[in-house]
């Protein structure tokens, strides 16, 4: 009998280890899985290396889980924002680490990660100082970059319905860069806003299989990280 | 050596290999049937497992064929066998598919074979004849993707030539990448030491099974 | 104004020219666009390089474009059938050429072309006589096979419904290989069982977003490759 | 050098420029509008084209602006401002998104810029400043794959330098990718012989927007 469901969001990440790689969902707030980072937050799991478009907002959420101090280096596109400066003031001091990936390679890393290609050419950074150091090569008289696939121990995730074996539905662009990590993380962790069962789920519009999904936990009321931020709130 | 009627008698008949087979299909567990005597694991999983079958023209969640009338040219497997869908499946395009291949994330895929060596590597795709049509479908990323491979076969061609051997003659499917065989006679698992036999099917001992292997085989 | 809708395959195809790369959907029967490939037998196009699973069957369909003599080259895995001598015959008297690829890695070459990366490495087919004269080269201590992008001129494909807009939804496993060729073809030309107005398709449902659709066909009621093998029909 | 009092009322302002590019998307064009001025330009497109807006986090048919009450924090654009889904509209996966981008398939893309030189390599992204915090974003990924790259900026900056040079002094997005840019001042075309006026803004002269530039222009 599958059985992927786990009562709570502490028993979801209990097994999250220190110095793990883990890809949170989401781009800004939308799709962020915040109840899962609270936890690995409670949870205490440090030295993790991050994979996610950005570094979060306020003090909340992945921001919050940076400014705990237990994120040693940051994997993402795009670590600024308007309304956070918990990531830049770690990274100013030299306590966070930082890979700075283009987001069309960061999504096509992860996306080599869970299909097994190893590695794969791009056009994306030839000529600036983001290729530097990386091999380059011609094809058909242009120059490509080539680029790593990006794993995960574990992914943390966010979707609006999940059936018993792990079909996952999402919600319009909160979709974005969840359907690729399931598929590269050894342990894909997902809360969702609905548990349905079996069949409940149109086969013909799954998005992510469930054979990528490891865990889900209900969250039926998640929490908006916009909100959080205007009422000042602060993680834990 | 054997001939047909002779393993009609001896050792397991197809639908025993299958359900020896079915044995050791976990529950939870994501397979990949190859067409075939694979195909029939399905129907003797024990009671209590649940297993989700991939077919890797597009579904997880493959159920069993379809009742008469009610066949849908636009829902077959691997083999182009027309299916059914159990509920809680999802379908998905080819790239994505083999995503799941390639990337690890079925958990055993079962194969027939032409030929397994002594160190795993398999022939199940061509003869190599010169006029041969070639024709590997998904043999090889299956071979290359999956971590537990298993092969069913007859231990013996209907010549009667052995298929376990000590060094495939036909050209390969993979390197070092079978895990375990079910044949009529024995199950033998690959071991760094060689192929090791861990079971016989009734009847049969292990003298006979070696004298119909093309490599030492290691006693249980 | 938006507009791919043509009022007739012949219309839909007539472009098609000599020596043109042409990715037909379909595994086996399923997904095959039979009325497409019938309108590119009428029109005439030779020296086709086709990209397809398989070779067909009987004498309808894409055996019978292979039998008209019009194929030059076939790029597939699996060009093997139980009722179809087509393929077999014309390859044995030396009169089309055959790249054999295996399954997985025909469908990721596909979704290379379509996505701008032109090589990119696979475990699959290593130490095989496939991956004879390819370049191999060792990821974390295994060996990869380097491959190509493969792009098309044309794509033909069937699908259950399409929108104004080119968005398209399949029927169960008829939708194998379509998604990808319709991103790796210049210009992709669909048959539909259905054409709705634009907004009639669910956008979290969608398979194949309209931007890689050029052309619609409406066919309502696409004729089924077994039953025509099985009334021994020949085409043209 | 002109100031800013200066800019708001010679040549065009953020609203015209935006016009001014807007009527050289034509019927039909799969688009990606860059954050800031560019985004304006949805609203400029002349009546009677049908354009199809692309959002890099996994959108085509972006809508307008979400009316007070109906915004929804899972429906934002790539600068994570709430927006809305047209009829028609498509959601995907970040790396199907991106495969539309790479692959070639979004025809036109209109980014704001730091600098452009002669050469049509854009610096959008990075001052290269010691204690800058670097962010890309998507914009090399824009760049280096959509086939039409237009920059919609100021010609000069706040502090009255010029913009358009003979070589980016801060780090590249991209190499030889701007195909044309629309400033206050007039649109530029990037060309084989170098930077070439194609229009000017009203009561803009030539040698108005030559002195205003780093490198040499071409007249129409």
């Amino acid at each position: 009998m599958i059985e992927k469901k786990f009562e709570t969001v502490a028993d979801a990440v209990s097994d999250i280890f220190d110095g793990a790689t883990v890809m949170i969902g989401g781009f800004g707030e939308a799709g962020s899985p915040i109840e899962l980072i609270h936890a690995l937050i409670d949870q205490g799991a440090k030295n993790l290396t991050v994979v996610n478009n950005n570094t979060g907002s306020g003090h909340v959420g992945l921001a919050a889980l940076i400014e705990s101090g237990r994120v040693a280096k940051m994997i993402c596109s795009f670590p600024r924002t308007a309304n956070s400066t918990v990531f830049t003031d770690l990274y100013r001091r030299g306590k966070v680490e930082l890979e700075l990936v283009p987001q069309g390679t960061l999504a096509e890393r992860i996306r080599a990660g869970g299909a097994g290609i190893p590695a794969f050419y791009t056009r994306t950074a030839v000529g600036t100082t983001l290729a530097e150091g990386k091999e380059v090569r011609n094809f058909e008289g242009r120059d490509y970059v080539m680029e790593y696939a990006l794993k995960a121990d574990f992914a943390l995730l966010k979707c609006r319905s999940a059936d018993r074996y792990g079909n996952l539905l999402f919600n319009k662009t909160a979709r974005n860069f969840s359907p690729i990590m399931a598929t590269a993380a050894k342990t894909t962790i997902v809360q969702t806003g609905k548990y349905l069962p079996a069949g409940d789920i149109d086969p013909e519009t799954v998005v992510t299989p469930g054979i990528f999904v490891h865990r889900i936990v209900l969250v039926p009321e998640p929490q908006h990280e916009s909100r959080l931020v205007a009422q000042g709130s602060v993680y834990p | 050596m054997n001939n047909a009627a002779e393993r009609a008698t001896v050792g397991w008949d197809r639908e025993q290999m299958a359900q020896r087979a079915a044995l050791d299909i976990p529950d939870g567990a994501y397979v990949n049937l190859g067409i075939g005597i694979p195909e029939k694991i399905a129907r003797y999983v024990p009671d209590g497992r649940e297993v989700i079958y991939h077919t890797e023209n597009g579904l997880l969640g493959m159920g069993p064929t379809p009742k008469p009338g009610e066949e849908d040219p636009d829902l077959v497997n691997a083999g182009k066998k027309q299916i059914t869908a159990i509920p809680g499946a999802a379908f998905f395009h080819h790239a994505d598919s083999f995503g799941m291949i390639r990337g690890g994330h079925i958990d055993i895929c079962v194969l027939g074979a032409m030929q397994v060596s002594e160190t795993g590597d398999l022939a199940n795709w061509s003869t190599g004849a010169a006029d041969a049509i070639p024709a590997v479908g998904g043999a090889m990323d299956l071979v290359a993707g999956v971590e537990t491979i298993y092969v069913l076969t007859q231990h013996c061609t209907k010549e009667g030539e052995p298929k376990l051997v000590r060094s495939c003659s036909f050209p390969l499917t993979g390197q070092a990448v079978v895990k375990r065989i079910y044949t009529d006679l024995a199950v033998i698992d690959v071991t760094p030491q060689g192929l090791r036999v861990i079971e016989l099917a009734p009847g049969i001992d292990f003298e006979y099974v070696q004298q119909r292997t093309g490599c030492n085989l290691i006693p249980a």
